[in-house]
């Protein structure tokens, strides 16, 4: 939690009692029966039976592939200090289009500080983040995702009351822009607006496989539809960059294979992704480069079999098996 | 209930009321605080207030005088001739009630309390001494509160059996009501509210039983400084639509006399007054005129006088009231207060005791008489609202507490409030 | 400050509102003190507030009613020990005095105690048992305060024989007379000021160590942070939640004590009522969930509204106190000190 | 996923969804409603709901005993619950649904009734309605009711600009401040509003004026000898605005606003990262909180006639706050209730002389009344603590043809409807299907 | 109640912590369904499975912070299935939750006496002794005493909330996913501990997504679903089980110094957020 700077989880009214058996179980917001019933996706839209459809929905704007290999951002000489003490140091590195870049490093190596000051959550102390030819600056943190980033929280962080396609909707409506007078009357606008968060809304829950919970809350989803919601959330906001903080957290190996192909999924629909992962296997059979922190400066950048041997990463970061120390 | 017995064994002060009289007086609000197990040792005399009375001695809110606008004495007519409720003890009548309007619950229920039993003293003497003719009382809380009034308003207009109606009590919600009344064209003969505009807004219907504010601060004023001598007095008020209008009245009536280096506002609820003693203190005045209720003037004629101020310490009917003594203690004593009410007589208050099982306290005599003056109406065989309204617009009569003539507008032909001191 | 004295006059045109700085520039020292002594009452009820919010993130609106029933509290005790409204508590030499002000803060400790106590057993426990949501329990709390306000308005007068409660503010007995020690400038300062300070700042530092310093005080802290793992840790959060309401209410005990030496008679069903809501401000200007804010808010809180109040008149008091609060939170948005005993937001 | 999915052959993807316990669950009776509610077709839903708002209408005029008030005129009750319904509406916005604590909403229903008292009272040096004001005596009130909400709107941007920035409980307190300094203001600025004297003879619509109705039946004396009397009409005044602004409310929360509302309100720095504009959103929530506010304050100096700064203290910002959290944050009719609840109960009492089947003294009780409507409130937040009528927005404009799709499938609810996990299944979920 | 030496495991062949039949639900949703399982004296055993399929909920009832809506736990001999989380502590229970859980306002030092919190006739040699160990064992919190818990990075966060769970000496010490979040080179020196602290004589329970390293350390193994325990056996048996291998140690998981290495799971405190987001509601909302 410290790590994204905002601390969503604090101490309340309600929570666990000490007295655990001497009353009812807790159940927060939950005891209003909800209503799990599957939504048949193709009485919504027909057209969301075929996988290529959604595909295309789901992406929209395929020129975003057309310059694939540039470079879509970048760090420059980015240095950020929190009082004393230096998370990151001068870090520079470029995502080119369409690639998948893994971003690794030892705990407190500043890699979900650099996520951070791509998004916007911290402004970097010294050097420039680059996006897309324009400088991130000043820019609030809901410009820069109209500006093209979309990330995934460590800690999920669903907006719980909300459906899963209310939640995608959300983040459609980065790309809208109603407002209060249009959304009072019911303008020409607004309504269009409306029928694309549908629209390219459940298309997405379909494109990562949760089309059918479309009605369900979102805290009433398995933990591992919160991920892919939260991922459906992201790429609504039409972002050209997805960052991903460590979303295999929590997941056994045979879900996080399922999560690879997500991922390489949503590349080949011509986005591009950034990766923070500790899970080696991850990392290494998803990404396209790697680039590694420790101590806040960047000690190697390559391709992952050239990181994987890499005698100063393995030093900092990867260790040598137990088996193999003794 | 135990409650109220309880009191009147623990306070020997209310005991002595009995006896004594009580002027504007006695335990206005249900906790009358009479945990004092002294006696009062003081009174005696015809009119003396009673009520509790502090336990360090015998200070209580005794009648002085009633003065003239002009702040001279007038000499009181003996009030043997005053109305009685009884009549003749002949009067026919049925389905025909009197309303009450009034706060009886929330932060003011006193005073509407007080009203209410007062004319409910009235309906017993009458009911008994008139087999043919019962008469109720029928209550209508309004929490002294203006939208609540307005909501309370339409059923008493609606219950066609209340062919008078005996207050509002306040001038806010009265403010807020009487087009109400005035369009339904009932009777709204007040035993308290004040304020001078009341009458100015052309409602035939409504009569005001006492002496407006400017009456009484306009006397007041006078009293000060052509009675007392005084040369600077501080005028202090409280935010109340009352204590406003007051203070407004008073300040002008001074004229160079109110320093206005040393007027102040205060707040309804605050019981810190430091700055305004300190800005008083140092103007050194001959008097200080508070315009407001008991609950504020007590902590703060207390907090002058901790702080020295000699000054002689004047208020009105807001804080003519037995538990201004109480809670100032010897802080209070030697205060001047008024009332455009009367102070009550002896034997009045021993009926209000009986019945009520407790002291009479301002505005009872005053609910008592124009609730006599209504069912006089009804005796002479009036039913309908409005005849009661000419049957009061003509009337002209002597009660227990002043003579009762209204001008055209509803106001007392003569007003003269009554002078209180605290000794 | 002859500067000062040029410095009056009605703002706005028609004489809306009227000041005079030169008012305060004569009665420096004085509102200063008055100010102090306010600060020190509003401080140890702005404790009780900070303690609940910390461990609970609960604005216990019912605390102010906690507070008026120590000033309950310790009249009945008064009347208790034989004294009659008015009477002359005060002149039976410094020796008696102190005892019957320790009786009086006692008694007024042990009701406000037992009062918070319940009002944590009965209205809010089960609200934590159902994991109700956080504004259900501010509702609870107002419903709570209602419930008390007019038990001791309605229901009490009943109960005692009409000696206590009812809608009149009880008469003052005077436990100390205000007697001036020295002077400072134009201001004095007396006993009264030298208890009611003394007493803020000893009890709110006994408090500071039993909750910095002691096991105790960490399993507080701990709950504040993180309560689930506090009970891993082997906490009672039950135990001490209650305990924070107990300290809370011992605390406000002792204010009701201190506030009604100071103002005999503010002794009334509703007389906690604005005073809670300063209170609370005083402990949110502070930095909510701070012991020390809580103290420092209080001082601040109460010096600024009286210079305020000499310069504006009684009658702006509160509008200072509020519109200090809203600048203050506009620049420092988590209080002067910031939140201490909850988890530190980054 | 028993019954669909495996029978259509899908691999059982959520194997990791628990199982409910038990298989009866109780299903309180505001979900059994939303749930008939919803399977109605439109058409339907207005031949339900348009009947049934005249029926609302015309409760005042028949007066059922046993629920029309004894002591106070019901008509003023209902037109006092329509008032605060209008509040509770508002307040809903900035609570319920952007999760905005306002302890000091009073303040914007004191700013509008004063508007209006400010324009329109013979008592102000402000007044339009006299010799040289631009106000005609017969439209005053309609004409000054858009001013009203447009500065309370105003003052709700005024507020809010610096203020929004503070989180959760500051921006509570900071709030409940607002709300006692306008008070406090219209105390002590006595030169303009009279302070603690008032400022009376407010103007108010002067319609249906006759021989009988000589002010029109908006006028506080008007009654046309039966049950309607003025009260009525302001409630059916009300009655006519709540549906209005429930239009408006509703086409917001079905919309990007009222998803950015509900986003803020469940979490704010997510929503700002998903690119929610969260500080323009939570202004437009108190902006248009506080001309709700401002519109309910503005019937009120109508209906009264008279406005004092005693009826904007704090007391009443919790009240309103009680009936959006009795009803059920959230939930527009539900906070309707609240505002019923919480206007209705403390009047019931008051003069009655029997409950049910028991005699009481109903004046005794009123003494009584505020314990016991404290007492009601504990206790239901303690049995409801979600509230009467349970949270469930809608906030997509074609969300229907979602939940049409989804209950093509099953069109009952189902006590175990999240399906069997068999032991053994895997745990594996699968992302492409 | 007199503690016996933790360093000498109890001698009798009862278990010392025997779960049966438990039933653990939130609210209308069972998430455990029936579970058995019991920890031998100074056994170290593992819990393995599935994201969602219940370990840490199994963990935090036995810790006693959620209730049981059937079934019994008995820990050294004694019905503990009503007993309060709290006292639970004082009769040697103590967890290191998901999520570490470390008092952030706190300092290391305070973090660690919490640890020794529920200790309360212990002397103060006793005390020192446990301070000791402790920062033997982890010599980082030693030099970083008097930081505030909550700038600790994830790693030292990690080693804080054992080291707190080792301060109070516990009989059983449970761990939940000691290893989530870590870089697979404090994974490692993680497990390494885990081991030594268990060779001491202290009686483990441990959850862990890792399932490569957890089985090969431990004596025993739990393997659970859904809620439900579906099989159960020796550690290093268990490691070698087509079926677990398949499920949890994932595809082509042969043996071998870089998949150990690759297996590493990554993770945030992301399940204990989420988990603890849903039944504490913000307040601030
Ligand atoms: N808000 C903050 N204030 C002070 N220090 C901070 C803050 N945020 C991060 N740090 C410090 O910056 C360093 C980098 O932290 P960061 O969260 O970026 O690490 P990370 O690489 O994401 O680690 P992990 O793998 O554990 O998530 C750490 O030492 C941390 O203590
Ligand atoms: N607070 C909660 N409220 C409702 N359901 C919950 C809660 N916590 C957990 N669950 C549900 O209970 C089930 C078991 O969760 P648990 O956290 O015990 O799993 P786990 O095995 O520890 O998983 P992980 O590998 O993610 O830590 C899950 O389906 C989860 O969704
Ligand atoms: C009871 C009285 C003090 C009322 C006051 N005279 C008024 O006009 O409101
Ligand atoms: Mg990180
Ligand atoms: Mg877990």
């Amino acid at each position: 939690m410290r790590e994204e700077g905002l601390d969503s989880n604090a101490p309340g009214l309600t929570g666990d009692d000490d007295e655990a058996n001497s009353g009812p179980a807790p159940s927060g917001y939950g005891q209003i029966p909800d209503e799990p019933v599957d939504v048949d996706v193709t009485a919504v839209d027909p057209s969301l039976a075929d996988p290529e459809h959604v595909a295309e929905v789901v992406a929209p704007q395929r020129e975003i592939r057309t310059a694939e290999g540039a470079p879509l951002m970048r760090m420059e000489h980015v240095t950020m200090k929190f009082g004393g003490l230096v998370a990151l140091d001068d870090v520079s590195f470029d995502i080119k289009r369409g690639e998948i870049l893994g971003l690794i490093g030892p705990n407190g190596a500043g890699k979900t500080t650099c996520f951070n000051t791509m998004t916007g959550v911290y402004r970097p102390t010294e050097g420039q983040v680059v996006f897309d030819g324009r400088v991130l600056g000043k820019l609030k943190r809901n410009e820069i995702t109209r500006a093209g980033i979309a990330r995934t929280f460590q800690n999920i962080r669903l907006f719980n009351e909300m459906t899963a396609l209310e939640n995608v909707a959300v983040g459609t409506d980065a790309r809208h822009k109603t407002s209060v007078p249009g959304a009072l009357f019911r303008t020409t606008r607004h309504r269009d607006e409306e029928r694309d968060a549908i629209d390219r809304g459940m298309a997405l829950l379909e494109f990562v496989g949760i089309g059918e919970r479309a009605t369900e809350k979102a805290k009433n989803l398995p933990y591992g539809d919160q991920r892919r919601l939260e991922i459906a959330r992201a790429l609504a906001t039409e972002p050209k960059l997805l960052c991903l903080d460590e979303p295999a957290a929590g997941f056994n190996p045979a879900e996080k294979s399922a999560l690879m192909d997500l991922i390489r999924k949503i590349r080949d629909d011509g986005y591009t992704v950034l990766l923070i992962e500790h899970d080696m296997r991850l990392v290494m059979g998803v990404t396209d480069r790697i680039v590694v922190l420790e101590f806040g400066r960047m000690i190697a950048e390559g391709l992952p079999d050239e990181i994987r041997d890499n005698e100063q990463v393995i030093a900092a970061y990867l260790g040598v098996p137990d088996d193999e120390s003794a | 209930d135990g409650g109220s017995s309880n009191a009147n064994a623990g306070g020997g002060g209310t005991t002595q009321t009995t006896e004594t009289g009580s002027a504007g007086g006695g335990a206005a609000g249900s906790a009358a605080g009479g945990g004092d197990s002294s006696a009062a040792s003081g009174g005696g005399s015809a009119a003396a207030s009673g009520g509790g009375t502090a336990s360090g001695g015998a200070t209580a809110i005794k009648p002085v005088e009633q003065i003239s606008p002009e702040g001279a004495k007038v000499e009181q007519k003996s009030a043997s001739n005053a109305a009685n409720p009884a009549g003749d003890g002949k009067a026919k009548c049925s389905g025909v009630n009197i309303g009450m309007a009034g706060a009886l619950t929330g932060a003011n229920a006193a005073l509407g309390i007080n009203i209410l039993n007062g004319a409910k003293v009235a309906i017993d003497e009458h009911n008994k001494a008139n087999p043919d003719c019962q008469v109720q009382i029928k209550q209508f809380d309004t929490e002294g509160d203006p939208q609540k009034a307005t909501q309370v308003a339409p059923s008493i207009v609606n219950d066609k059996t209340v062919v008078g109606l005996l207050g509002p009590a306040f001038s806010g919600e009265t403010k807020a009501t009487e087009p109400i009344f005035s369009q339904a064209g009932l009777l709204s003969l007040t035993a308290s509210a004040t304020n001078p505009d009341l009458t100015k807004q052309g409602w035939k219907n409504f009569f005001r039983g006492l002496g407006n504010d400017n009456s009484q601060g306009g006397a007041i004023a006078n009293y000060m400084t052509k009675e007392l001598g005084y040369k600077k007095i501080c005028v202090v008020q409280d935010d109340s639509d009352y204590g406003v209008g007051l203070a407004k009245v008073v300040t002008e009536t001074l004229g160079d006399a109110a320093d206005s280096s040393c007027a102040a506002k205060v707040k309804t609820g605050d019981k810190d007054f430091s700055a305004t003693v300190n800005q008083i203190k140092g103007a050194s005045p001959d008097a200080v005129y508070y315009a407001g209720y008991y609950a504020e003037a007590a902590p703060f004629v207390s907090q002058l006088r901790g702080a020295d101020v000699k000054a002689t310490f004047v208020s009105a009917d807001g804080t003519n009231d037995p538990q201004f003594v109480k809670q100032a203690g010897n802080a209070a004593s030697g205060a001047i207060l008024t009332c455009p009410c009367g102070p009550a007589p002896a034997d009045f208050a021993k009926k209000y005791q009986d019945l009520n099982k407790i002291a009479p306290g301002v505005y009872s005599v005053d609910a008592y008489d124009l609730t006599t003056i209504m069912l006089k109406g009804i005796d002479s065989g009036i039913t309908d609202r409005a005849k009661l309204i000419d049957y009061v617009k003509s009337y002209e009569g002597q009660g227990l507490a002043k003579d009762y003539k209204w001008d055209d507008t509803g106001e007392l032909a003569v007003a003269n409030p009554w002078v209180y001191k605290v000794g | 400050m002859s500067f000062l004295a040029l410095s009056s006059g009605p703002l706005l045109s028609n004489d809306v509102i009227s000041f005079d700085i030169a008012n305060l520039g004569r009665s420096f020292f004085q509102s200063t003190l008055d100010g102090l002594e306010w600060g020190a009452i509003y401080a140890l009820v702005a404790v009780g507030y900070t303690l609940v919010y910390g461990v609970l993130r609960l604005i216990n609106f019912a605390h102010s009613e906690v507070f008026m029933a120590g000033m309950f509290g310790q009249y009945a005790a008064l009347m208790a020990l034989g004294f009659t409204p008015n009477g002359n508590a005060y002149n039976e030499g410094p020796v008696m005095t102190i005892l019957y002000l320790g009786i009086a803060m006692l008694a007024g400790m042990a009701v406000s105690c037992v009062v918070a106590v319940s009002l944590e057993r009965v209205a809010y426990r089960p609200l934590r048992k159902r994991s109700a949501p956080p504004l259900v329990f501010l509702i609870t709390a107002i419903g709570a305060s209602f419930v008390l306000q007019e038990f001791v308005h309605f229901v009490l007068p009943n109960l005692t024989g009409q000696t206590l409660g009812g809608v009149n503010a009880q008469q003052p007995i005077k436990l100390v007379n205000r007697e001036e020690l020295f002077s400072v400038g134009d201001g004095s300062v007396s006993n009264l000021t030298l208890i009611l300070v003394l007493s803020a700042l000893v009890l709110t530092g006994i408090t500071d160590i039993i909750v910095n310093r002691t096991k105790f005080g960490r399993g507080i802290r701990a709950v504040a942070q993180d309560p689930t793992t506090a009970t891993l840790m082997g906490v009672s959060r039950e135990r001490v939640i209650m305990l924070t309401f107990a300290i809370g209410g011992i605390l406000a005990g002792a204010a009701a004590l201190l506030y009604t030496l100071k103002i005999p008679n503010g002794i009334i069903f509703n007389g906690g009522f604005i005073l809670g809501i300063k209170a609370f401000s005083a402990a949110v200007l502070g930095g909510i969930g701070n012991l020390r804010g809580a103290l420092l808010g209080g001082l601040i809180l109460g010096v600024a509204e009286n210079w305020g109040q000499y310069i504006f008149g009684n009658n702006w008091k509160d509008v200072i106190a509020f519109a200090l609060l809203v600048l203050v939170l506009m620049f420092r948005p988590t209080g002067i000190l910031g939140e201490k005993l909850g988890r530190a937001r980054a | 996923m028993s019954t669909p999915a495996a029978a259509s052959g899908k691999p059982q993807a959520r194997a990791d969804q628990p199982k409910p316990a038990g298989g009866k669950e109780k299903i309180a009776i505001g979900d059994r409603f939303r749930l008939w509610w919803n399977s109605l077709s439109r058409p339907t839903q207005w031949a339900v709901g348009v009947p049934f708002i005249i029926l609302l209408a015309l409760l005042p005029v028949v007066r059922p005993p046993g629920i029309s008030t004894v002591g106070t005129d019901f008509g003023g009750v209902m037109a006092q619950f329509g008032m605060i319904a209008l509040i509770a509406i508002g307040l809903n916005v900035v609570v319920g649904q952007t999760g905005l604590l306002d302890l000091g909403y009073v303040g914007f229903y004191a700013v509008g009734a004063y508007t209006v008292g400010l324009l329109t009272s013979p008592d102000s040096p402000w007044n339009q309605t006299g010799d040289g004001g631009w106000l005609s005596a017969k439209w005053a009130w309609l004409a000054v009711l858009p001013i009203a909400v447009a500065i309370t709107a105003i003052s709700g941007l005024i507020l809010g600009t610096p203020t929004l920035r503070l989180r959760g409980d500051y921006l509570a307190i900071v709030t409940l401040g607002f709300g006692e300094i306008v008070r406090l203001l219209a105390d002590n600025l006595d030169t303009l509003t009279r302070g603690g004297q008032g400022l009376s003879q407010v103007a108010y619509p002067r319609l249906g004026e006759s021989d009988t109705a000589m002010n029109g039946v908006f006028a506080a004396g008007y009654s046309n000898g039966g049950n309607i009397n003025n009260g009525v009409w302001w409630f059916w005044l009300s009655l006519l605005l709540i549906v209005l602004v429930l239009l408006g409310v509703g086409n917001l929360e079905r919309s990007r606003v009222g998803r950015s509302w509900v986003a803020i309100r469940e979490d704010e720095d997510a929503a700002e990262i998903m690119g929610v504009p969260t500080f323009r959103f939570k202004l437009w929530a108190f902006v248009i909180g506080a001309g709700i506010g401002g519109l309910s304050g503005a019937l009120y100096a109508g209906q009264v006639q008279f406005v004092v700064p005693t009826n904007f203290n704090v007391i009443n910002s919790m009240l309103f706050l009680c009936a959006v959290v009795l009803g059920g944050q959230g939930n527009k009719l539900g906070v309707i209730l609240g505002a019923f609840i919480v206007v209705y109960l403390p009047n019931y009492f008051l003069g009655r002389t029997e409950f049910l089947w028991w005699n009481i003294n109903g004046n005794a009780i009123a003494d009584y009344k505020y314990l016991f409507f404290g007492l009601a409130l504990i206790v239901l937040m303690i049995f409801r603590p979600q509230g009467l009528i349970p949270v469930r927005q809608k906030l997509m404009t074609y969300g229907r043809q979602i939940w049409l799709a989804a209950r093509g499938k099953r069109t009952k609810f189902d006590d175990n409807p999240a399906g069997s996990d068999k032991p053994g299944s895997t745990a594996a979920a699968e992302v492409s299907r | 109640m007199s503690q016996p030496d933790p360093n000498q495991p109890t001698t009798s062949g009862d278990p010392l912590l025997e779960i049966s039949n438990m039933a653990v639900a939130y609210g209308r949703i069972e998430a455990l369904h029936g579970i058995s399982l019991t920890v031998n004296p100074g056994e170290l055993v593992t819990l393995i499975g599935a994201n969602g399929a219940g370990k840490t909920t199994t963990m935090r009832a036995i810790s006693g912070i959620l209730p049981l809506s059937s079934g019994r736990v008995i820990f050294d001999g004694r019905d503990i299935t009503r007993m309060k989380a709290h006292q639970r502590v004082a009769a040697g229970i103590i967890q290191a939750p998901e999520g570490r859980g470390v008092f952030p306002g706190m300092t290391v030092q305070e973090n660690l006496d919490m640890g020794h919190y529920a200790r309360k006739f212990d002397s103060k040699a006793d005390y020192d002794e446990a301070l000791e160990r402790v920062y033997s064992l982890f010599p980082r919190l030693l030099e970083r005493r008097k930081q505030a818990g909550g700038t600790m990075s994830g790693g030292e966060q990690q080693m804080l909330a054992i080291g707190r769970a080792l301060m109070a000496r516990p009989r059983l010490l449970l761990l939940d996913e000691p290893s989530m979040g870590l870089a697979p080179m404090i994974i490692q020196q993680i497990f390494r501990i885990i081991s030594e602290i268990n060779q001491q004589g202290t009686t483990i329970l441990l959850v862990e997504q890792n399932a490569q390293q957890a089985l090969s350390r431990s004596d025993r193994a739990y393997i659970m679903e859904t809620g439900e325990v579906i099989k159960t056996g020796v550690g290093k048996e268990l490691l070698v089980d087509p079926s677990v291998k398949e499920a949890y140690l994932g595809v082509g998981a042969d043996s071998g110094s870089d998949t150990s290495r690759a297996a590493a799971p990554a993770a945030g405190a992301v399940a204990g957020g989420a988990a603890g987001a849903a039944e504490r509601p913000d307040l601030r909302k």
